[in-house]
């Protein structure tokens, strides 16, 4: 019954499965490592496919898993859920974990944020306004980001009609970018070189 | 891609076997065509000094020059363009080339030290060859860091809207925002003035698709005081025509246009 | 597996003392699930301060938890990279994960992109009239594109004629070629040896 291309297909896959004869621990550490690179649960058929081991086999693995990471006090879990499997921290540890969570680094950044922010570092001292106008966008919650991350300060009000608030860059913007001051930013002539580069070859 | 290696050029001392001619494309803007995938002048020389199983020390200029300037020509033969540095290296070859050729004069050899018109390229070949070893360095490193994984994502990430900025993504950000602004100034100068029937007509449009219009939002997706006034206008007809409510929630807050 | 069962006892024992000082294994756990969660390496000064606990302990901790590791046949490490900590899969188990995820690997850069990044890793800062002259070759794509893979950054304007755009390395850099730190790299000069060793053979 079969065919010529399936005799091919055929003859790789068992040469595959003699090769990847795998030993209980083996298994275990490979599961351990697909479950941890997944942005989902992984179902042991999936990972019974993926290294070529019997469903049972696989099954049996992730119970060793699971209890090697519950015996060993770790601060992650092995669990079942939604018909998968997967890493998580230990419900015990949530508090640390949020703790950690909450300071994250301040240079991440929206894309309106940063948006906002190139605006008011290149064109400070600068007013709503005008970012409103160049970015063409409300920027009010962008700016609040900033102020609430110390990027930006206010620099005083703009003596025209409204007295509306100027804002520039801080000195913690010049920390997190690495500048030890505002001549450090770069400038559109500095890129002109890699800019005209493109140029020329195109 | 590979380039097909024409009759004529066979006669040229370059084994073809081992060294594909190719396309290396570092990016669609740098489309730089090389040959064998040499990285400059000096990689070429390096490699034909090590091809010639030559001295670096003790260069045989003439030959090597020689080499230098059949690639050059086999380069132009199949139409692939020579970036500039490599014909800069081929001046200096020539250069340094006929520099030996000259007959020393005798107060020069007096000299107790004779400078050696190869002496400044040996040391460029080798300074160069030690940061060449150190990019083949690199390569491995980054070969066996792409053999290892960092977790999938999990509930507790950030949205992926966020990102680690640098320095370069804030200048090229705020190119990317004067293009826009540039373009957008284009565009309501091309663009006529909408009506106020217009207006009428896209509110009453958004409040038949999602039953209540947030007026600072739709305000705030208008482009021009004159817009903003015939919108205002506009909620104002409509509440006077149309079975509508204008709602606010407290003072100052959201004023909501909603069908009743 | 039931190797860890005196450990086991001993965490629970320790977790009578409630809000005292945290036992060797708590923090080990607690560590472990920051790591876990963060996007990045994270330092032990951040581990230190989130679990108000000493570098020393905390360093402590993590060896330890890096030997459980490497001890346990895991399909994971625990490992130092860009000044933090981090955990990955074991480099043995690349085929597999890859298989799973179905990605090959990613684009390599080119022989331009790596020679001028030597250039810069070793030189830096750096600006681009240094780099031609070391390489003799123009490199103004190969930086774009390495700005653009943010393993480089500008680092200032080098206080001379013209005032030239300085360029380093980034921490994205140490994180894609796995390495601790700067001092990380071999030295230059052993590469000088190796190459007039070659050089000198033929």
């Amino acid at each position: 019954m079969t065919e010529n291309v399936q005799e091919n297909n055929e003859a790789e896959l068992t040469e595959g499965q003699s090769n990847t004869a795998k030993s209980p621990a083996e298994i275990m550490a490979a599961a351990e490592a697909i479950i941890f690179v997944s942005d989902e649960p992984v179902t042991t058929k999936i990972l019974s496919e993926v290294l070529g081991e019997s469903r049972e086999m696989v099954e049996a693995a992730l119970e060793m898993l699971k209890n090697e990471y519950a015996s060993r006090e770790s601060g992650l879990q092995l669990r079942e859920i939604a018909g998968g499997w997967q890493i998580a921290t230990r419900a015990e540890l949530h508090e640390t974990v949020r703790k950690f969570l909450k300071r994250s680094p301040s240079a991440k950044l929206s894309i309106a944020a940063l948006e906002t922010l190139a605006v008011i570092a290149y064109k400070q001292p600068v007013t709503i306004p005008e970012i409103l106008e160049i970015r063409g966008v409300q920027s009010a919650s962008a700016i609040r980001t900033l102020l609430e991350k110390r990027l930006i300060v206010t620099k005083g009000h703009r003596e025209t009609v409204g007295r509306p608030m100027q804002y520039g860059t801080s000195k913690e913007f010049l920390i997190q970018f690495g500048l030890r001051d505002l001549s450090d930013l770069p400038s559109i002539e500095d890129f002109q070189d890699l800019v005209s580069a493109n140029l020329e070859n195109q | 891609m590979v380039i097909a290696v024409n009759e004529a050029a066979e006669q040229y001392l370059f084994d073809f076997e081992k060294e594909q001619p190719e396309i290396v494309a570092e990016s669609r803007d740098e489309l730089k065509l090389k040959l064998g995938g040499f990285a400059g002048p000096l990689d070429l020389l390096l490699f034909l000094i090590k091809q010639e199983k030559a001295n670096i020390f003790d260069i045989p200029i003439a030959k090597i020059t020689d080499e230098y300037l059949k690639y050059i020509r086999l380069m132009k033969s199949l139409d692939i363009a020579v970036a500039a540095d490599f014909l800069v290296m081929a001046a200096t070859l020539i250069e340094i080339k006929s520099k030996m050729l000259l007959p020393r004069e005798p107060a020069q050899e007096a000299e107790e030290e004779f400078e050696d018109p190869r002496e400044e390229l040996i040391q460029q070949l080798v300074e160069y060859e030690k940061f060449r070893a150190a990019a083949e360095m690199l390569y491995e490193k980054s070969t066996i860091e792409q053999a290892i994984f960092t977790r999938g994502r999990i509930e507790t990430d950030d949205n992926n809207s966020e990102i680690n900025a640098t320095v370069f993504d804030l200048l090229n950000v705020f190119q990317k925002v004067l293009l826009r602004f540039k373009e957008q100034v284009k565009l309501e100068i091309e663009r006529e003035e909408i009506s106020l029937a217009e207006m009428i007509d896209r509110v009453k449009s958004r409040l038949r698709s999602s039953g209540e219009v947030l007026l600072t939002d739709f305000f705030s997706e208008l482009r021009s005081r004159r817009e903003l006034v015939t919108a205002f206008i506009a909620v104002l007809e409509i509440v006077r025509t149309e079975k509508v409510s204008l709602k606010q929630n407290r003072t100052f807050g959201e004023i909501i246009l909603r069908s009743v």
